[in-house]
Formats: C-alpha cells, sequence, structure tokens
C-alpha cells in the first residue's frame, strides 16, 4: 500500500498543525523511551488523548497510535483497518488477515491490553491507544511465557494461525494467572487453527502459566 | 450398477517408469539395518547398497538427535510474527491485483470491455484470459494492447461462479478492487446443474457439450459428453497403479453366506488454508522470481518456464514459510500465471493473493461421493468379493474417485471397481490430504463393522481375523489398550445422551519421489547450512533435516541453519502424499555423509592419520585409536583447505527397489484410531470426547512434530465427520457459506483430548528410513466417528456431515 | 470497502444532527455513497461495508460521546446500561452474572472472546441478519430492496420457522432474546427528546416491514438499555445452540424467566432466538406454566404450544424439534 | 492400446504421488480416479478448446490447441 512519507493530501493541510501533532513530532524519541519503560503492563497511552472531533477522509488523514511502546503517526484513509495499518504501513506482518471479518481471530492485537480483532477496527478508531501486536510481545530480548512455551510444546505448525493464538493465550494470563483448561480453551474459541495446533496450545498455555507464578 | 470391464486395464507409466526391483549397483556393498518393529518382531535385514551410501543408522533410541524431541527450528520466528510468509511480502514499487469472476455458474461472455479499468486512477495493468487454441501465452499484450472490448469468440465460457475472466494491477489494493468492478461484462446465462445426482439424469444441463475424440487412450477414461446417457460422466475407471479387477466378483458373491449392500455419500470440503492462495510475482530481465504459497516450489517454477518460455535457470521461485495448502497449493495457479502476467506488463512487482470467498470458490475442494459398496462375507468372517461402485464430482475438474483402501486394505480374492467423475457447474476439486482414502474408509469401515455385528465379533476382533497388514496388527492392539477398548452393545446407554465407541483404519501407500534433492554446505566458522528447494508447509520438514544432518556431524538440530524454499537450490520434492520425509531425508543424510567425508578426509591430511580412523560425536571429531587426537567440530573446520566443504545428494532408490514403478515403496502406511463420542439424542448433536490414533510412519524423526501431524488429522477428520460443508444455492451457484463463519471448522471447544500411540517401524528402506504421516493421520477419523455414533444410538448413519439434523431424522424423531 | 469520510461525535445531540439513515435506509434508500450513519463497536457495520453491500458516505462514531458506557445495577431499579457497553462488561459484572443469570449466560456464549470485546450492546441490538443471500453481494433480496427472498426456494437449513411467509431470515441477537425474556427496555434519543419502548416492540418483524428490523428512526439513538429489578422469587436460564460449542451462531436459544411461589410459577416470559425475525416471544407457552407446579407434564404441554404455529422450510424442520427439547430442557433448569 | 508417446506440454496434473507433468516428462504411477488435472494455458481444467484437460484428451495431436513438447530447457 501507499508509503506513508508520500505526499500529502489537501485533507491534511486543512487540519493544520494542532499542538499534539507538534509535541509529538518534537518528542517521538522521548515518548517511545517513556513508554518501554513503564513496562508491558502499562496500557495507558503516554498522553492522554484528547478526541479529535474533525472531520477526517475520505482521503488519508493523520492518525497517531502507540505501537509496542512507540508513538507512531500514519497518514491514511478512515477506511484502513488496524490491521492493514499495521501491515502495510508499518510494516508489522506478525499480525495476520485470514477471514477478514473476525470469524478466526488470526488478526488479534491488544488495543489498551484488551484483545480485539484488528481487521475489524478502524485505525481510526485507535487513534490516541495503545497497541500490542505479536512483535511486541517480548521485552527487552526476553521472548513471553507464552511464547516460550508455544516452542517447547510445538503449539505452531503452519504457524499462520500462531500469532493470534499467542495473543490469545497470552491475553488470558495476563487476565487470569491461573486458567483451567475450559478457561484456555475459552480463550481460544474464536481462534481458527486448520493444521490442528490446539492440543499443544492448549497444553502450551498452561504450561506457561505454572511458569510465570 | 457396477461396470463388469473386463477388458486389461494397461496404464499410463511411461516406460522408463516401469521397472523395479533391487537395482543393481557398480560398486555395492552389503550392510545390515534395523527391521520391523521394536519391542515385538525387530530384526536386522541385509541389504546390498550402493557404496556411497551412509552407514546403517541404528534405531532411535541408540541415536543422539533423530527420534528425539526436537523443537521446531523455526518455531521462534512463527510465535514472535518475524516469519515471512507470501502474503507478508512486501517489494519497493509493489502492485497489487485483483481479479474479476464469473458471477454465474453457466455463460457466455457476449462481450467484455476493460478501457474503463484501464483508465481508473492507479491502475498499472489490465489482463484478460482470452480463449485462443494455439495462440500464444500472452494473449492481451502490453500497456497499449489495441482491444479495449473483446468478443464473445475470444472469450472463455464461464462453468462456475468464481471462474476467472480478467484481471487488473493496481497502486494499492482498493484501487485494483475498485478498478475490477468497472470491466463492462455483458453476460447470457445458460441453464446450470450443480447437484451430484441431477448431473448424471438424462435431460441434464451439459457442462462439456462437444463430444471428445478418444485420442489414444484405453477406453476407460473418455469423456463421452454428448452420450445423453453418459452425459456429464467420465469413466468409469477400473484400476490404479494397485491393479484392475481381480478374482470373479458374481463367483465371490454366490459364495457368501451373506451380502451387505449399502449406499454411502459424503460431501464437499474446502481446504481452508489460513494463508489465501496467493504469490508476489517480479518479472525482471534477468529473472522472474516469485514468492509462492505453494507446496512445490519447483512444480511452480516449472510451470511459469513452460509458459512463459523461460530456463527454468531464469525462473526463482521462493517459499521461505506457508500458510497451510493440505494437497491444494500444486501449480503455479490462475493467480500465479496472471500475477507474473501482470507483472510483465507493468514492469513492476504484483501481488496477487485471493480473498477468503476466492479461496473458498476456485481454489479446490475434496469432491464428494456418492458410494454403492456390495461385499460378500463368509460365516467364519472372510471377505469373498468387493465390488465398489462411485460417482463424486469435482465441478468442471476431475478427480471424484474414491480411492484404493476397498481394494486393498482387507484379503479378498475378488474385487471390482467403477468409479464415475460427474461433471457440474461448480468450481474445480483438487488433491486433498488423501483424496479419494478419506471418503472410501467412511463406506468401507462402517461395512466391515456391521459385518463384525452380523457375526457377533467384536470389531476390533474381527479386523485381526481379516486384516493380514503385521504393523496395523500392533497398532490396533496397542491402541486398543491405550483407549480401554471395551465392546458395548449399540445404543444401550439409558438417558438421552448416549456414549459410544468406535474405530476404524486406513492406509496410505509408501510414495517416494526421486526428484529429491540437497546440499549441506560446512562452512570454514563451524557453520553448517542445508539448501535445497523443498519447502516445509507447516509439518516441521526444516526441523528434521537440521536434526538428520546434526545427527550425521555430531551435531545438534539448532546448530544446522536450514535454507529451503528457494529454487536456486538442489530440486527437493513437492510435499504431498505424504511423500516429503520419505524423499528429502535420505537426499539430505547422504549429502551430509559426503560432506563429512570430505571435511574428515582433509583433516585426516591435517593429522596425518587414515580417514578411517576419524569420526564426529558430540560437537567433537576424533581418532577412534588414538584417544590424544581429539578437537571441536569449530577447530576441526578451521583445517579446512578451502572456506566450505559442500555436497550435494539425491535420493536413490528405495533399498531393496519399489514394488511398482519408480516411487511406489513396499509396506503401506498403516492407521488404526478410536473415538469416543456422545450424541444428545434430543437435539442431536454429536461431541467426540476422546480419540486414540495409533500410527506409525518408519522411523520417527521427530516424535513430538509427529504427534502435532497426527493431531491435526484427527482435527481435520472431526471436521470433515460434523461440521464442514460446501453449501451451494440450488438456484443462483453461490457457495452461499463461502467464508470462516457459516463455513464450520473445529474451533478449541470441539478438540477432543487426543492420545497418540507412534509404533517405530522399520523397513530397511534407506539411509533415514523415514515415512510421512501427513495424510494417513486423517483417513480414518469419520469412520471412526461413524462407527462410534452408531454405536451410541444403535442406528447408523450413511451421509457425512454428521449433523444434529440427520441424526435428528435418523432417530425418526424429526 | 468503498471510500468514507469518519467523524467522532462529541455528543449526542451532535451525532443526530449528523446521522441522516439508519443502516437499513443506507443499504435501501439512500444507496448512492452519501448516507450518514452512526457506528458504535462497528463490527456489524465494517462486515457490511467489506462485503460491499453497504457504502455509506460517512461513519459518526459514537465511542468518544462521554457517559455511553455506563452500566449499574440496583436492587430497587435494576440494571441499566448505556448502548456502548460491550457485550464483555456485560459477561464480566458480577450484578449481571449474580441477578440476570440468563443475561449473563446469553453474553458468554455470543460471537468469540475479541468480538465480545469490541461489539456493543447498542450496536448488537441494532445489527442486521446474517441470512447468508442478505450478506451476499450476489443476492439482490427483499431485504436489500429487492423482490426474491432467496431463502425460501433456497437453502434454509438456519432460517426461520415462525413468520416466515415474507423473509424468514433470523434476528441475529442472541443477546435480544435474554432481554426480552427480561421484560428489558431500550431508551431512544432523538432531537425531541426520549422515548422509552419495551424490547417487543423494538423489534419489526419481516411481515411488518421488511427492509429493517427495529423501530429506531434516522433521527434516533440508543441511549439506555434498562432491565426491571429482579424478585427474590425470579427463577431465570438462558440455552444457545450451535452447531458448534466455540464460536457459531445460533441455530437456536431459548430464555426463559419465571416468577416462582415455591414449586408453582406464578409467571412466565418465555423467548425464542433464531426461530423468526424478531426474538419471539411464546405467549402460549408462557400460559401454559402459569399457576401451575412445575413438572414434566407441564414442561411438555408448554414445548408443545410453544411450537404450535410453525411453518418450517425445506430444510430446517429439525427446528420444530429442537426447540421444544431446548425449552424443555431450559425450563427445567430455571425451575430447579 | 495405443497410449500417446507424448502429452501436449501444458497439461498438468496431481494426484496423491505428486505432480504430472506434460510434454515427453513421464506420467508417473497413476490412479485415473483420484487425478486432478489442468492445463497451463488457463490455469483451470479446461483447455483453451474449452474441453477437458485430460490424459485422454491431452494427448490428442489432433486437438486445437494441442501443443507438441519441447526438449527441455535447462541452462
Amino acid at each position: 500500500m501507499k508509503n506513508d512519507s508520500k505526499e500529502r493530501s489537501p485533507e491534511k493541510k486543512k487540519q493544520g498543525v494542532s499542538r499534539r501533532a507538534f509535541l509529538r513530532g518534537a518528542g517521538m524519541t522521548t515518548a517511545g523511551t517513556v513508554a518501554l519503560a513503564s513496562g508491558m503492563l502499562s496500557f495507558k497511552p503516554a498522553e492522554p488523548a484528547p478526541a479529535k472531533t474533525a472531520l477526517m477522509g475520505p482521503g488519508e488523514t493523520e492518525v497517531s497510535l502507540t505501537v509496542n511502546g512507540q508513538q507512531r503517526t500514519l497518514w491514511i484513509e478512515p477506511r484502513t483497518t488496524l490491521a492493514d495499518a499495521l501491515r502495510e504501513h508499518l510494516h508489522l506482518t506478525g499480525t495476520k488477515v485470514v477471514c477478514d471479518r473476525g470469524s478466526c481471530s488470526a488478526c488479534t492485537v491488544w488495543v489498551d491490553g484488551t484483545p480485539v480483532n484488528s481487521c475489524m477496527t478502524l485505525a481510526v478508531d485507535v487513534d490516541g491507544r495503545e497497541v500490542t501486536t505479536v512483535e511486541g510481545l517480548a521485552k527487552d530480548g526476553e521472548l513471553h511465557p507464552v511464547q516460550e512455551a508455544f516452542i517447547e510444546h510445538d503449539a505452531s505448525m503452519c504457524g499462520f494461525c500462531t500469532p493470534g493464538m499467542v495473543m490469545s493465550c497470552a491475553g488470558l494470563l495476563e487476565r487470569n494467572p491461573n486458567p483451567s483448561l475450559d478457561d484456555v480453551k475459552l480463550a481460544t474459541s474464536g481462534n481458527l487453527c486448520r493444521c490442528g495446533t490446539y492440543p499443544k496450545v492448549f497444553d502450551a498455555t498452561l504450561a506457561a502459566a505454572k511458569k510465570m507464578k | 450398477m457396477a461396470n463388469p470391464n473386463k477388458k486389461k486395464i494397461v496404464l499410463p507409466v511411461a516406460p522408463d517408469t516401469e521397472a523395479h526391483g533391487p537395482v543393481k549397483h557398480l560398486y555395492s556393498k552389503k550392510v545390515k539395518l534395523p527391521y520391523g518393529v521394536p519391542g515385538h518382531n525387530l530384526t536386522e535385514m541385509e541389504r546390498e547398497v550402493s557404496i556411497d551410501e551412509p552407514p546403517a543408522l541404528p534405531i532411535n533410541e541408540k541415536l543422539n538427535v533423530l527420534g528425539k524431541r526436537t523443537k521446531r527450528v523455526d518455531a521462534i520466528y512463527k510465535v514472535t510474527g518475524a516469519a515471512k510468509y507470501t502474503a507478508d511480502i512486501q517489494l519497493p514499487g509493489m502492485l497489487f491485483g485483483k481479479f474479476l469472476r464469473s458471477p454465474h455458474p453457466h455463460a457466455i461472455i457476449k462481450s467484455l470491455d476493460v478501457s474503463a479499468a484501464r483508465r481508473y486512477p492507479g491502475v498499472r495493468a489490465v489482463h484478460v484470459l482470452l480463449m485462443e487454441p494455439g495462440g500464444s501465452v500472452e494473449r492481451d499484450s502490453g500497456h497499449d494492447a489495441p482491444a479495449e472490448t473483446y468478443n464473445m469468440d475470444q472469450l472463455p465460457r464461464l462453468r462456475y461462479v468464481g471462474q476467472p475472466i480478467a484481471a487488473v494491477a493496481a497502486e494499492s489494493q482498493y484501487i485494483a478492487n475498485e478498478a475490477v468492478k468497472l470491466i463492462k461484462v455483458e453476460y447470457e446465462t445458460k441453464p446450470f446443474v450443480l447437484e451430484l445426482d441431477k448431473a448424471r439424469k438424462k435431460g441434464a444441463p451439459i457442462v462439456f457439450e462437444e463430444v471428445i475424440e478418444d485420442g489414444g487412450n484405453e477406453g476407460d477414461v473418455g469423456v463421452k459428453a454428448a452420450d445423453e446417457q453418459k452425459g456429464n460422466l467420465r469413466g468409469p475407471t477400473t484400476g490404479s497403479f494397485l491393479g484392475g479387477p481381480r478374482g470373479d466378483v458374481e463367483k465371490g458373491f454366490a459364495e457368501a453366506d451373506f451380502v451387505l449392500e449399502k449406499e454411502y455419500r459424503t460431501q464437499v470440503q474446502t481446504h481452508c488454508c489460513l494463508e489465501t492462495h496467493g504469490v508476489v510475482a517480479d518479472w525482471q530481465p534477468d529473472l522472474l522470481t516469485v514468492y509462492a504459497s505453494t507446496q512445490n516450489t519447483a512444480g511452480v517454477r516449472d510451470d511459469l518456464a513452460e509458459l512463459f518460455g523461460l530456463p527454468k535457470s531464469k525462473v526463482r521461485v521462493i517459499t521461505e514459510y506457508m500458510g497451510g495448502g493440505f494437497g491444494s497449493k500444486f501449480g503455479a495457479g490462475h493467480f500465479g500465471v496472471m500475477a507474473t502476467m501482470l507483472s510483465k506488463k507493468a514492469g513492476r512487482p504484483v501481488k496477487l493473493m485471493l480473498d477468503r470467498e476466492e479461496e473458498h470458490l476456485s481454489a479446490g475442494n475434496r469432491p464428494n461421493s456418492h458410494q454403492m459398496l456390495k461385499m460378500g462375507f463368509r460365516n467364519d468372517g472372510k471377505i469373498t468379493a468387493i465390488d465398489l461402485t462411485s460417482y463424486g464430482t469435482a465441478g468442471v475438474g476431475l478427480g471424484a474417485g474414491v480411492g484404493r483402501v476397498a481394494q486393498d486394505m482387507y484379503e479378498c480374492p475378488n474385487f471390482r471397481t467403477a468409479q464415475y467423475d460427474v461433471f457440474t457447474h461448480a468450481g474445480p476439486g483438487a488433491a486433498f490430504r488423501a483424496p479419494g482414502n478419506v471418503q472410501g474408509v467412511f463406506a468401507l469401515e462402517q461395512m466391515i463393522d456391521e459385518a463384525a455385528e452380523r457375526l457377533g465379533m467384536d470389531p476390533v476382533k474381527y479386523r485381526d481375523l481379516i486384516d493380514k497388514h503385521e504393523v496395523r496388527k500392533i497398532q490396533r492392539m496397542k491402541g486398543a489398550e491405550a483407549f480401554g477398548w471395551k465392546y458395548k452393545k449399540p445404543g444401550s446407554d439409558p438417558g438421552p445422551i448416549k456414549r459410544g465407541f468406535g474405530m476404524a483404519q486406513g492406509h496410505w501407500t509408501r510414495f517416494i519421489n526421486l526428484n529429491s534433492s540437497a546440499t549441506v554446505r560446512i562452512n570454514k566458522d563451524g557453520s553448517v547450512a542445508i539448501m535445497s528447494s523443498v519447502q516445509d508447509i507447516g509439518t516441521g520438514t526444516k526441523t528434521i533435516l537440521a536434526q538428520v544432518v546434526a545427527e550425521e556431524l555430531g551435531l545438534m538440530a539448532e546448530d544446522i541453519t536450514v535454507k529451503i524454499g528457494d529454487t536456486l537450490y538442489p530440486d527437493g520434492p513437492g510435499s504431498g502424499g505424504s511423500v516429503t520425509a520419505g524423499s528429502i531425508t535420505p537426499a539430505v543424510r547422504n549429502a551430509a555423509y559426503k560432506a563429512k567425508m570430505e571435511l574428515l578426509g582433509q583433516v585426516a591430511g591435517a593429522w596425518d592419520v587414515e580417514l578411517s580412523d576419524l569420526d564426529m560425536k558430540n560437537g567433537e571429531v576424533f581418532s577412534k585409536t588414538d584417544s590424544s587426537k581429539k578437537m571441536s567440530f569449530g577447530e576441526a573446520t578451521k583445517k579446512m583447505r578451502t572456506n566450505q566443504v559442500m555436497a550435494t545428494a539425491s535420493r536413490p532408490d528405495d533399498y531393496g527397489g519399489f514394488e511398482i514403478g519408480n516411487g511406489i515403496g513396499y509396506g503401506r502406511l498403516g492407521s488404526v484410531q478410536f473415538a469416543e463420542v456422545l450424541v444428545d439424542t434430543e437435539t442431536g448433536f454429536i461431541k467426540v470426547e476422546r480419540v486414540v490414533a495409533a500410527h506409525s510412519c518408519g522411523r520417527p524423526l521427530n516424535p513430538l512434530q509427529v504427534e502435532s501431524q497426527i493431531n491435526g488429522g484427527v482435527i481435520m477428520g472431526i471436521g470433515y465427520a460434523l461440521y464442514e460443508d460446501r453449501i451451494l444455492d440450488l438456484n443462483t451457484g453461490y457457495q452461499v457459506n463461502a467464508n470462516l463463519e457459516q463455513y464450520k471448522l473445529p474451533y478449541s471447544k470441539e478438540i477432543p483430548q487426543i492420545e497418540t500411540v507412534l509404533i517405530e517401524h522399520y523397513g530397511a528402506f534407506s539411509s533415514t528410513d523415514a515415512s510421512g504421516i501427513g495424510e494417513p493421520a486423517n483417513i480414518p477419523t469419520a469412520g471412526a466417528i461413524a462407527n462410534a455414533v452408531y454405536n451410541a444410538i444403535g442406528v447408523r448413519l450413511y451421509e457425512l456431515p454428521l449433523t444434529p439434523q440427520k441424526v435428528l431424522a435418523a432417530l425418526g424423531v424429526s | 470497502m468503498n471510500r468514507f469520510e469518519y467523524i467522532k461525535a462529541p455528543s449526542i445531540a451532535e451525532a443526530l444532527d449528523m446521522m441522516d439513515s439508519t443502516v437499513p435506509e443506507a443499504m435501501v434508500q439512500k444507496t448512492d455513497g452519501s448516507a450518514r450513519v452512526v457506528k458504535a463497536g462497528g463490527t456489524d457495520l465494517l462486515d457490511l461495508i467489506k462485503e460491499g453491500i453497504l457504502e455509506p458516505g460517512r461513519l459518526i462514531d459514537l465511542k468518544n460521546i462521554p457517559g455511553l458506557d455506563k452500566l449499574s445495577f440496583d436492587k430497587e431499579k435494576g440494571l441499566q446500561f448505556g448502548p456502548m457497553v460491550t457485550i464483555a462488561d456485560l459477561e464480566k459484572s458480577k450484578e449481571v452474572k449474580q441477578h440476570y443469570p440468563a443475561l449473563y449466560q446469553a453474553a458468554a456464549h455470543a460471537a468469540t472472546p475479541q468480538i465480545r470485546n469490541m461489539a456493543t450492546m447498542g450496536g448488537n441490538l441494532m445489527q442486521r441478519p446474517r441470512c447468508w443471500y442478505f450478506r451476499s453481494n450476489g443476492h439482490h433480496c427483499r431485504k436489500k430492496g429487492g423482490t426474491t427472498c432467496f431463502a425460501q426456494i433456497g437453502q434454509n437449513q438456519f432460517h426461520s420457522i415462525f413468520l416466515t411467509n415474507v423473509c424468514p431470515c433470523v434476528h441475529p441477537s442472541s443477546l435480544a432474546t435474554a432481554l426480552v425474556a427480561y421484560d428489558g427496555k431500550v431508551e431512544l434519543t432523538g432531537p425531541e427528546g426520549k422515548r422509552v419502548l419495551p424490547l417487543s416492540e423494538f423489534f419489526t418483524p419481516s411481515n411488518v416491514d421488511v427492509t429493517c428490523e427495529n423501530v429506531a428512526t434516522n433521527q434516533e439513538i440508543i441511549t439506555n438499555i434498562m432491565l426491571p429489578p429482579v424478585q427474590d422469587s425470579t427463577r431465570a436460564h438462558y440455552i444457545k445452540q450451535g452447531q458448534r460449542e466455540s464460536y457459531d451462531w445460533s441455530m437456536g436459544d431459548v430464555a426463559v424467566v419465571l416468577q416462582m411461589d415455591g414449586k408453582k410459577c406464578r409467571d412466565a416470559r418465555i423467548v425464542f432466538g433464531a426461530a423468526a425475525p424478531i426474538p419471539l416471544r411464546r405467549e402460549s407457552a408462557e400460559e401454559v406454566l402459569k399457576g401451575k407446579s412445575i413438572n414434566e407434564k407441564v414442561i411438555e404441554q408448554a414445548a408443545e404450544k410453544a411450537l404450535e404455529g410453525a411453518t418450517p422450510l425445506a430444510y430446517n424442520g429439525y427446528k420444530v424439534h429442537l426447540f421444544k427439547t431446548l425449552l424443555k430442557r431450559t425450563i427445567m433448569e430455571a425451575a430447579s | 492400446m495405443n497410449s500417446p508417446t507424448h502429452y501436449c506440454r501444458f497439461l498438468r496434473g496431481k494426484n496423491a504421488y505428486g505432480t504430472v507433468e506434460g510434454g515427453d516428462k513421464p506420467f508417473l504411477n497413476f490412479d485415473p480416479a483420484t487425478t486432478t488435472y489442468w492445463c497451463l494455458r488457463t490455469m483451470g481444467p479446461v483447455g483453451p478448446d474449452g474441453q477437458p484437460a485430460h490424459l485422454s484428451n491431452c494427448g490428442n495431436t489432433k486437438r486445437k490447441c494441442f501443443a507438441a513438447p519441447e526438449v527441455e530447457k535447462e541452462s
């Protein structure tokens, strides 16, 4: 899809430079550092986001969000889904699009810590919010215990559902450190895997929970 | 019903593949290899093999890396999102493609006008599929093609909803999607037929109207479309590589004490690969590079080279990671050819991935079946005759047979089959995880259970009586033990929710693809790489290759870099038919062995010892006679004369030769599965509670991955048994559930407790003695579930999928 | 997906000012790509847009309007929640689980965990049916302003068994089944003010207007959903049967709310989901229970009564038996 | 039997054994009942003349779209 640095469309010019945009431009590195230092459990945006009430689109519009601890600014059309924004604009292709309709959860990311389908979320809807993708789960070079356990228990085959499975299972452990098998099945009940990794996904997640204690 | 076609079947096998039996080697040696099943009948087999072959490997217990539960070498990239699939490829200047597809199941295109699409801002190329017999490959040449409009003589007849017509490439996917809608098409719709039964009735709309002159093949595969009686029929096929009819079926039935005759039906199943079919094609003057989601990189290269008139050296196909294929991802595909065409026209890379609906409509499916099975039994259990007639539709394609299990699984002197293809106005079928056998087992294994009941025998014990397959016997024994098998009277549970137990078995021919080669490269810094065009489609090929080389070089799997899925490297096999492990691992081991010998030779020179005195183990190179002479692998490679040692090897023939042709190995792969189900007789819902799957795959190279594949086969079998069904609207020809919401697949709560029983089985066939497991794991599941459902409710279901509707109807409550 | 404008509405008043179409209107009357429609969680709206059957000109997002995502419970006043409360919020609420178990069950079995995190209750009540012909860009059905109902003559295994004569799609909300059983009400806000309707009057059967599923106008937004307080005598249960236990749409779901004096049933509300184009109350079956001790025989009678008048289609006759079973089990569970 | 010695170079197939290539390349051990075919030219199961792609048709030199195999290019 289009390069982010391409010439800005007229819609953008109309909006002018807001105070926030200015701050973002000046302090991107700092904001990123702060977000990283605050750790993965902090899902609060680094900067409280006042709602933009201006009309956006249909052409490209400015959207700013925190992705894996880094503040990112994008110029995208309002129809762009979060999945496309991540994959096509930010080149974070770990998030997969499979059914494109919220039926398979391969595109699961966390928005402010909550697992959602990025294929059914508009990127403009997450303006000012914090997004965690599978690429952002490992911290300081350490894999998330769920990722470790997936490797250990062979919970990936072709691997195309794996990012979504990992985000669902890691999301479960963030909420419930002591899950039962039924809890794991419930957390993955929207995740489709055609290769049939489910039994190993269950094992891995339960093992990761034990390890995290 | 069966066609008593008694004439001799001559199968189209090319002359150079007819040779079989042990190969005579110019320089040979004798090696003793493990043979049989440890704990049961393990012995040794002496084979005469080429002098180049590595020494025999002992059984897994005595090895360091092979046979050990080894973590997938690329798992870390999958769990972190770093693995790049075709769908993830982004190239500078890349365009996006989109197809225009037929909205009608049967129509003629009266006219087609692409001018508006071509003018749409952001569109860089348009290509129309024209039908020009004998014409050139590029049927719509260049940017400035004169023809913006086309007439009906040039355009293909449309025979299914979703048939590709044309495509555009544009700066974004949005633009491509919008532009495709601007292509103006005038259709003349024609009558169509979708149903298997209707299509073969007199007066049904004909899919292919012209008579095909049988151009030189035995009569039983001719298309006889114009014959009203046989309109839309092809066949029957009466033979296969396993032979044609045998004995005298009528005599067999006459000798039977009782005859069972039943009809079975199975549905159309779609592959539902998570990554859709598609490519990124980059046409450059000196090299065509195609990133493809394929099960056969070399095949895609060959297709494109042939079609575009390029030397194979100027086509490079890359599949680093791919998101599932299950048999459907062979060949360049209409998307692959189209993307290449558009890239050539636009002069820029083009990405063309199918969307989810296109995937259901046009990327293949498992054909349905209507099987009429008749078997004769004697009161002592012996089967006296098997007669199987089947009809199936692969839509506008062919290949809807029901496989070879009835022919080959049980001993029976009298057998015949007549398998017909029926053409319908629906998307073409494609190979799907054990083509035919899955359908065939659903029928055969239910009938075997019916016979067992009639004979008053336990189904497991009855199979012990009639099944001569040694390994399957062990599988039944071990599986029954793990399952806690005990025969239960059908429908005997009180209350509305009834429990049932059932089992079924299957078998799969051992196929070997001899066109399997690999290079092993040892670098001076001690690093080791494997290179082959073979691809890892999720089965774990990368890991087993690393294990094989690690075992040979005395290293660990994680020490080995595996670079595969790239046709710049030696050709590997396509990954289908469960051939990959059995085909490529001996090539890789032999290459590793050659490289090892080369390295040791150089070390021997440096140390001034005999080559035969040196070996490698536990990360060390050492003298077998002088314990002071020892160094690490890394130190040894520093002694190399050149920067690298490289060796390439190809798959030799099986030790002991082939059973048939150049690739059908001796020894079928058996599988036995046991299922426990709950059936709610008031709602009709079935829940699979537990499955025990007893399997063998020769030498298991990585039991951790074998288990995963068996789980996958069982789960896919559950989907087939209970949920999956391509539903076509009979009035419009659309698939109404061409999505992942209404096309129902098993999710987490449909997963039973699955227990794997893995039998190590040595056949002394190759330097690794490995076989595949993908297909065998999928074959028996639906049959086992059907038998378990019968055991629960005491009423048999003959039609898949086993939905609540069908259960309630069978029970007579609705 | 077509191009559209997007704006975050700062207040209800402004949202009302900005909107000019309901989603059904945008799919039948205002199809020129100019329709301005409101968006809550967006899960259904995006689905329609991706399918190309809805092409709005502007989406008016309600997420930034303060106060619409509040959920409150009071023993005297009952349960009250705003339209932006998600299905997951209901599922996680201790009060809902304790006092409105049938609603909790419905929430816990809706869609996928991810969708439950995203989908709002306002959107859930406003969502369009899942009929595969309606959802297909290749079928211009009655609901989209066409003249043919493809389901009546086609594949209708998951379609309705009541009110089938115009359009046999089933109402997609399984939460509505429970909400109607609890005698829930919905508050609609328009430029002139608010109106409060029982949910049973909110939904529009297809024989009244086939192109839409409820009475909300293009100048109204759901601003509140209210359930009356439960009594000590209230017993409720909800059962959903999908083809799968995991993520699936309902083949049949039943909510039963009983007022029990000991063994005796004083009052009953029985609602079927996925049986009709609206969440369908079965008053005749309710009458069977009223004033009686709940036993197998009474339950059996109620189940028979509840399915009277069913007009199943070619492929969904099984649903009649399915609903009888589900209803018997739901009453049994509720009463026990 | 009068089995053709070569098939159209654009015929392709897939059976359990693997892929089947046209031209002078051998048709591998073969089960006609479960082999799917396609024509490389149309990338569908139908040849450019609108008739099915199949072993029984694509060895037919009289077929309008038949293309004789060439010696394999390898460089």
